[in-house]
């Protein structure tokens, strides 16, 4: 058992898997000499050498292409794109050449392919470096996603993205890197598609993800002093998405609820309230809310950041107002 | 296979090939290789004739682009690739595909939409795919191919085989950002990779000088990536295998990736749909005379191989294609037990417990 | 009064907008003399001259770069994108340059900006030259989005596109392209924002767009023969959103369904049912029950591919197993 | 403002600037233009050590790229440049936008975040713009700029204005697509654009050559867009100003884009975060005999501006960064009435009715 930060489980779950599987080879900009630029990727060319933890050039269509050849000829990948927004940039290569190769070949090709990138905000770092974009990689089918929130998670969930043998999206939370906590001993090996209820309850679910997760468990606290028992339900991945857990909270609570960093239209919170509200319709006891960042691009000032995430009051006083009085975010 | 280096197969100025040059007669191509590429040749122009006559049958039901004019260049490095190496191609990529061996059958099948197409039916004429004989797929968004060429390149040389990866595209593709990003990465990287453009003068309907600051839209840009800049007909058989055995020579020798245009033209429109009326009418006479299938034609003879010899080996292709054609015809269309297979490696396509 | 073809409504449309601003350019790839790869752009150059309707290299950064340098200092642009897939290749400049501009620098700069481009399948191009991503689109704030299902649509959007001075993505679905429809003479001129109930009924209501509107129609009068009224609504415009229209629909027949062609998770559909749940819930009847494309990238093969996109019959039966048992798609 | 067209800028080989060169004391600058450069060149280091000592306060919050060591760059162009000319710039931004005029103060309190920042805090350092100064704003994702630049540049020929669009970029753009897709349009379109690589010898914390196929990242790509390689002394403001003058002629003549390579190098780190630790020692010792505000100040002196001058000057200089101080940290911190506020250029947000 040792403390491990957010950011240093990065380069742990991956050193543990590069030790393992020696085909495994990483690349991106600035991870070998420097780190990464969150110091994710910190000892990681020590260990492995240049030839495994490799530095590219700022070419990030170039970046993806060499994962994808590589991975389709039997060269497992780790690819850094170094922030979420930049996959913008290379869209082409993830949406429309890594999703679907596979099925277009009827699966002649796979790809054992995990591309990280940080994701989300908190950090000021304005329109371009903040955004959270797991909703963009959830709506391309051929596509898996996850996004811890704790170092264990990181871990556990970046073996078994590497294992997978199709493209993993993985989200680091810039926010989050500086949390610290236990990490068990040993190997760890996680499971996709799987959500983790972090925290029981018998009056709503609330589903979170992300930096969202310990923001949602904190207003879960402030809820229980408010008499109001909130069931806490770490999504961790959206595709596979774990919907038994979430339906079975929800026949459960029969209240519904999502916190969503990604801006409100079409976000992760929209496919989960549509699931449940047509599979478990007849169990809700009041509408399905999402509390999301509104549909704006991100401030980049701390007093308007703060303003636009959403924060404990928020989810607090959504929450609250919904199972009162069955109203609207 | 290999050849005297010294031999100089690069197009001399001006860049339209000259149907009357000799000077390839006496290539350093011993006869048995050139008859190969005669039938190689004839097999993948029947085989476009064919899928042309297929829609015009209305058999074909996407869109389909031929390599009718260009067939040459797939041609030549057809014969040059090894078993292992890797080919990418672009949706103008049945030439290449057949050229690595792929069953010109399951490739018709595929164009037609059949269970029994290469892909089953889920890629289509743009992504025709064979894995096994080396051909790895078919790119339709101009430009992400080469990239991914690079990366099969990085893996052959991580696992230290003598793997060449091949990525051809179009004088168009030269205009697109992932065309610098990719010779960028090959060079610096030093890949055994070929980039082959296909200069066929014409991006889409739009004629390639109009749109591209330099006048020959790959070489001009190789010392861009401090590359040699290699122009050659890419409608003479021969100059094109002469210059893929050298590249890939190069590539195996551990001396990095070539960029390498070859000048040709395509006798029919971009794509069904295109009756390519925005050609000047004596510039498609002139490259008329270019045709490779005549123009090889006329040199094996001159270098003594007989009419006859030519004669059957055209007319054994035709009874490949017709059979192709009827396994093609034959197939069932794919139904719903196929519609939800293979998005993942699993086989199944499932987002949900 | 003259018949149109969709196809020739998007040069009629765009014809009435350049005669009106002469300041009005267009570019794209094969836009001019060609008249573009789906003939959308005929006569426009012969009317306009090449100064107006340019020819591009494939470029398409450059493309929507030149676009957007040109609306950010006064000219109104007009660019095609040729397919919608390749929104991929040029995602940066939409989704971080051209939607986040105006808010980043609080207003200094406005796109009048029109991106339009070939959306949908049913024409057997296979998974990279068939997709619909209208959500693409809609999941990025600072965009607005349509995408008409008729020719006199196509003008009256068009031109209320290019008079909006935020950039628009114009989505023009392939395969309505040949259908022909009476368009009225003299300008032509429609507002964002207005959903059409394209035909009214009691027991549910239907949001279907683009190819889905005929289809979502020919289910109506199916389910009509079954007893079932279907109110049928054109979204048009999926930003803005004309929740109202939708809102009362729904508060009217208690039941919500979307037809909708992109594949299934983070569609618009998942968004429209957020929001009908949330706000119309003590309204409903029922689940809402969004009928989607599977979540798979799209086959080529012609039997495979209409097996993949919502069909009529597949409408009809699961409106009616839906209003029958309150059952799932 | 005209220039001997016939002077001679551009750097000699080797690629690294020689401090003792004294060519350019005679260059055809007169003294004026040279006692603003100076007071510019002040003006852009005081203004980002005083962003420096804010970070060191902990009253910057996000990231910030500032442009130690390379702001003869930015003082040059500044310089050069008309009232109605665009700038594009990265998010390292701060000295090109202060060179067209941008308020020191309103910058200053855009760091920090503040109401009366240049963008109300909703950009921040990364995007720095003042449009009616012409600071047609500042990109944090590497290369769209250019190809935006070459939007503002068409705008201008489409008007029938004598404007000029300049993008600044680093070396390690260059090997990103956007950078040749905006070459290429701007040469075949012949636009009114001026394409400034600030090459500091490093993308981020990777040596340039580490990941470039080319020595010079700008300037040995320029063939392949049919423009000449122009390499100059990004450290000395004359050189600066006289590249920039030709440049912009060029493109108001209707001669179309220029691609110049002015090598320099930051004394800082990349961001705030960066110890820049990855550099050898001697190349930072090297480059400290660069520096051009003391090589520059030697200059002035050698042609025979007083001492006490150029001390005006820097005092000058040092006021007005002070009372931008002032200003930015009296500002408020935006609230609620500004977060949704233009999205739409109706300056609101509503995405529904
Ligand atoms: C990114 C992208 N933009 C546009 C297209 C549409 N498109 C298909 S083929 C083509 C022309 C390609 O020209 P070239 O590279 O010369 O190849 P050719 O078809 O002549 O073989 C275009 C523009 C595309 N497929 N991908
Ligand atoms: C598309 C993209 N990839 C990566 C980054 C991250 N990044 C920011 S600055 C930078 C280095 C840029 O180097 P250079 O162009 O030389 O400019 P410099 O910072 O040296 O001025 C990188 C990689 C980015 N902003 N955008
Ligand atoms: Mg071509
Ligand atoms: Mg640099």
């Amino acid at each position: 058992m040792a403390e491990l930060s957010y950011r240093d489980a990065v380069a742990y779950g991956i050193a543990q898997e590069m030790r393992r599987d020696p085909a495994l080879v990483m690349l991106g900009e600035d991870i070998a000499a420097a780190g990464g630029v969150f110091k994710t990727t910190v000892g990681l060319v020590e260990e492995f050498g240049p030839d495994r933890v490799r530095d590219t050039p700022i070419s990030e269509q170039a970046i993806l292409g060499a994962a994808m050849g590589a991975a389709m000829t039997g060269i497992p990948v780790i690819a850094e794109i170094m922030f979420s927004d930049f996959l913008a940039v290379c869209w082409d290569m993830i949406a429309n050449e890594i999703a679907k190769s596979r099925y277009m070949t009827n699966g002649q090709v796979s790809f054992p392919l995990v591309i990280r990138t940080a994701n989300g905000g908190g950090a000021r770092f304005g329109a371009q470096h903040s955004q959270s974009v797991e909703n963009w990689a959830m709506m391309i089918p051929g596509l898996k996603v996850v996004a811890p929130s704790t170092p264990e998670d990181v871990v556990g969930l970046m073996a078994a993205s590497i294992r997978d043998p199709d493209p993993v999206i993985f989200f680091e939370h810039k926010s989050l890197m500086a949390g610290k906590a236990e990490v068990p001993d040993g190997e760890i090996v996680d499971e996709l598609g799987t959500a983790r209820v972090v925290r029981e309850g018998s009056d709503v679910t609330i589903a979170a993800l992300a930096l969202m997760v310990p923001r949602a468990l904190e207003a879960a606290d402030r809820l229980a002093e408010n008499g109001i028992s909130a069931e806490v339900i770490d999504v961790r991945s959206l595709v596979p998405l774990d919907t038994a857990t979430l339906l079975s909270s929800t026949a459960k609570t029969g209240r519904f609820f999502t916190v969503e960093e990604n801006p409100r239209l079409c976000g992760w919170g929209a496919e989960l309230v549509s699931i449940i509200s047509e599979e478990a319709f007849w169990n809700l006891d009041g509408p399905c809310v999402r509390i999301t960042t509104p549909h704006i691009p991100l401030p980049s000032a701390a007093s308007l950041e703060d303003l636009a995430l959403p924060s404990v009051d928020r989810i607090v006083e959504t929450v609250t107002r919904s199972v009162d009085g069955g109203g609207s975010a | 296979m290999p050849t005297d280096p010294a031999y100089d197969y690069a197009l001399r100025p001006p860049r339209l090939p000259d149907p009357e040059d000799r000077s390839l007669d006496d290539a350093p191509i011993d006869q048995e290789t050139r008859l190969a590429l005669y039938r190689k040749l004839q097999e993948l122009r029947q085989w476009s004739k064919r899928a042309h006559d297929l829609f015009l049958q209305n058999l074909v039901k996407g869109t389909t682009h031929l390599s009718l004019g260009m067939e040459a260049i797939a041609t030549g490095f057809g014969m040059a690739l090894k078993p292992g190496d890797y080919t990418f191609a672009t949706y103008r990529g049945h030439a290449h595909s057949l050229a690595r061996g792929m069953d010109p059958g399951k490739a018709l099948a595929e164009l037609l939409g059949r269970e029994n197409g290469v892909l089953g039916g889920k890629g289509g004429s743009m992504h025709l795919t064979d894995v096994e004989k080396g051909m790895m797929g078919s790119y339709a968004i101009i430009g992400a191919h080469l990239c991914i060429a690079n990366g099969a390149a990085w893996s052959a040389k991580m696992r230290g085989t003598d793997q060449v990866a091949v990525a051809f595209f179009g004088d168009g593709t030269t205009n697109i950002g992932a065309f610098h990003e990719a010779l960028n990465m090959a060079v610096i990287w030093k890949l055994p990779v070929v980039f082959v453009c296909e200069n066929n003068l014409y991006m889409e309907y739009t004629p390639i000088d109009a749109i591209t600051a330099v006048p020959n839209p790959a070489a001009d840009r190789a010392g861009a990536y401090g590359l040699d800049p290699i122009i050659i007909d890419g409608n003479d058989p021969d100059a094109v295998y002469l210059a893929a055995v050298d590249a890939l020579e190069r590539a195996r020798r551990g001396d990095g990736p070539s960029l390498i245009e070859a000048v040709t033209y395509r006798t029919g429109g971009h794509s069904r749909a295109d009756p390519a009326k925005y050609r000047p009418e004596a510039e498609v006479e002139a490259w008329k005379d270019r045709d490779p299938v005549p123009v090889y034609h006329q040199r094996l003879l001159r270098i003594g191989v007989p009419e006859a010899e030519l004669g059957d080996i055209t007319r054994e292709v035709a009874a490949t294609i017709d059979a192709a054609t009827e396994f093609a015809k034959a197939g069932a269309h794919p139904g719903e037990e196929t519609l939800m297979t293979e998005v993942w490696a699993d086989g199944g396509s499932a987002w949900r417990n």
